[in-house]
């Protein structure tokens, strides 16, 4: 803030050099209102008697003496431009009697108020600053002597929940206690010495199911021992042994010794 | 001992009473809540009674009482401040935007972040609130019920103490301020300057949503 | 104030130091040595005299000035040391470690630290056994005569009483856990619930060594 100040303390058009200018970046100033702020105190007057019109000129200047540098201003900068233009315009023409926008002079009062409390609002700042603060100028107890707590945990915890943790566990370790179990599978040769072995010398016409019956009680054995004999009857029928016949779709599948074939 | 002759019936009680306020309040660094006091106390101890014989007996002395909103400490002498002045070098100095931020929050309380940047006439820059927050001199106080519902801040007791306030009517210039009406956000001819108001909430303020705490700024921003 | 009047040819000087010292005593974040203060005080000031006579002011007070070797520094008084202890109590949930490991040891007790670690199928962490311990619901019973002689942990009384049981009998049995469909029906016929052992020590326990209670787990992890 001390930098910014000492360059305003100069006359505006030394800040025409681009090096000046460049120093004179619009961020070091805390936005618009502060920028204006400190152009008002230029005037050395009560805040309430300041001419806005020639503040609002000297902001406008100003802006467009930075623009004319290329600087990067931030938008709050050109809506206060705006809207000092605004003020200007609204100073300088007279006022129409069904104008129900703000008159000039309203808008006058407006920003008179608003850097009147900002200033306030600074000086507030400053004057908190300035009182005796804690840890500087005054102090607490260098030696607090802090109280002890002694901490019971009360446990909470409930019959339900120990059961299920109990016997999620207890069942975590099943798997491991016994073998996993071994589906049996018949092998396609297995399956075609079976058939061999029920059809013997059979030239009937039985269904493979009762061929099959005593294993196809079996669950866990009867979509194998189906599966696996099927296709070793096929087999047997492409080697000439054996004849199927099924007389309508899902109907048993009837197999007997192809005749001829002991003879 | 003479200090304690003033309760009149029960000299003894009350001298255990203040004994026991003396050593919580002297024990602890930070300032006490007085109710947080009567569990030690006799039944139906006198809290105001005791507490103002306390500072009495300190008044004039190295060590005083102080009160910090509805808290009390024990704080060395004002007066005594340019002998035990220290150079703060663990704290880093404020920036202008946080002071006048914080300044803004402590008179014009409570405040809404669009508040706070109409007097300064600039957007406030995200870490500014956070550095209040952080230094625990300003709170999120509420949320103001006007469209948006946007985040109310005010300052906190820890702000009390550090800057020596026994409450926020202390503030410095206070009474001027508000006489030239630039504690409003309205131009001054035909408005009510507001107090700072230190209570719970104000007639326009909900309290805060739970999730409030966790991201002060996201929320307040989207209501920009 | 009368309690400076004892330094009769310069009361106000000494009444000065004396809250100078007063307020450096408080202020200092460790006892402070009488020569320290000197240069705060007026020129040949008398240290001795001037702490004999904080000394006395605050005799009798909630908060004392107390020597420690050759520095002083203000003490919450003596009698007033409960204030600065406070008990509290927190209501916690079980970990599920805890619960898992209480609910073993419930079943399977006496059972040692690996038995609990075998079933588990991991290792018990040392705070878990603690935790139970602390709760009151877990306590060593023995030593098991085996190599290593580990420690043996059973249930307490209060564990009983917590989980509004009886008697260690009235734990579910494997039909009352299926039926409430905590086991599912496909544990294999060989799964067993054991039955808690709740007598005093099996023949398979020795008593406890004199200096178990001392530190459980360090006798326990060397076993392991």
């Amino acid at each position: 803030m001390a930098e910014t100040t000492d360059l305003w303390s100069q006359d505006l058009p030394e800040r025409a050099e681009p090096d000046a200018v460049l120093h004179v970046d619009v961020g070091g100033y805390e936005g618009p209102l502060d920028l204006l702020l400190e152009m008002a105190r230029k005037q050395k007057v009560d805040l309430t008697k300041i001419s806005v019109l020639a503040l609002a000129e000297q902001y406008l200047a100003f802006i467009e003496t930075v623009r004319k540098q290329r600087i990067e201003i931030a938008a709050d900068y050109l809506v206060m431009a705006a809207w000092l233009a605004y003020l200007k315009s609204r100073l300088m023409v007279p006022q129409h009697a069904d104008d129900d926008e703000p008159s000039g002079e309203e808008m006058a009062a407006l920003l008179q108020f608003r850097l009147a409390r900002l200033e306030a609002m600074r000086d507030a700042a400053s004057r908190l600053m300035n009182r005796s603060l804690l840890g500087r100028d005054i102090f607490k107890r260098g030696m607090p002597e802090p109280i002890s707590i002694t901490r019971h945990a009360l446990w909470e915890a409930d019959l339900y929940q120990l059961l299920r943790a109990y016997a999620a566990q207890r069942e975590r370790g099943i798997p491991a206690e016994y073998s996993v179990h071994q589906r049996s599978v018949w092998a396609l040769q297995d399956a075609r010495e079976i058939l061999e072995r029920l059809i013997g010398q059979s030239f009937e016409w039985i269904s493979l199911d009762t061929y099959l019956a005593q294993y196809l009680a079996k669950p866990d054995e009867r979509a194998t021992a189906l599966a696996s004999s099927f296709s070793a009857s096929l087999e047997l029928v492409r080697l000439g042994q054996v004849e199927l016949r099924q007389n309508a779709a899902f109907a048993p599948l009837m197999m007997r010794r192809r005749q001829g074939d002991v003879q | 001992m003479s200090a304690y002759e003033e309760f009149g019936e029960q000299p003894e009680i009350e001298a255990r009473n203040l004994r026991i306020m003396e050593a919580l309040l002297f024990a602890s660094e930070e300032p006490v809540d007085l109710e947080a006091m009567r569990p030690y106390l006799s039944d139906g101890a006198d809290l105001d009674a005791l507490i103002d014989a306390l500072q009495r007996q300190y008044a004039g002395r190295g060590v005083t009482l102080v009160q910090r909103g509805s808290k009390w400490a024990f704080r060395t002498a004002e007066d005594l401040n340019f002998l035990l002045r220290r150079e703060q070098t663990d704290t880093r100095p404020l920036s202008r935007a946080a002071l006048e931020t914080l300044a803004i929050i402590a008179y014009h309380q409570p405040s809404t972040r669009a508040e706070i940047e109409e007097v300064r006439g600039v957007s406030i820059s995200k870490g500014t609130l956070d550095v209040l927050m952080e230094a625990g001199w300003v709170r999120m106080r509420g949320r103001r019920r006007t469209p948006g519902r946007p985040v109310t801040y005010g300052t906190t007791d820890a702000f009390l103490d550090h800057f020596g306030l026994e409450a926020l009517s202390d503030l410095p210039g206070l009474e001027d301020l508000k006489g030239a009406g630039l504690l409003s956000s309205r131009v001054p001819s035909s408005f009510q300057v507001p107090l700072p108001f230190a209570g719970d909430l104000t007639d326009e303020e909900d309290p805060l949503d739970p999730d409030d705490l966790g991201d002060p700024e996201s929320d307040d921003e989207s209501n920009d």
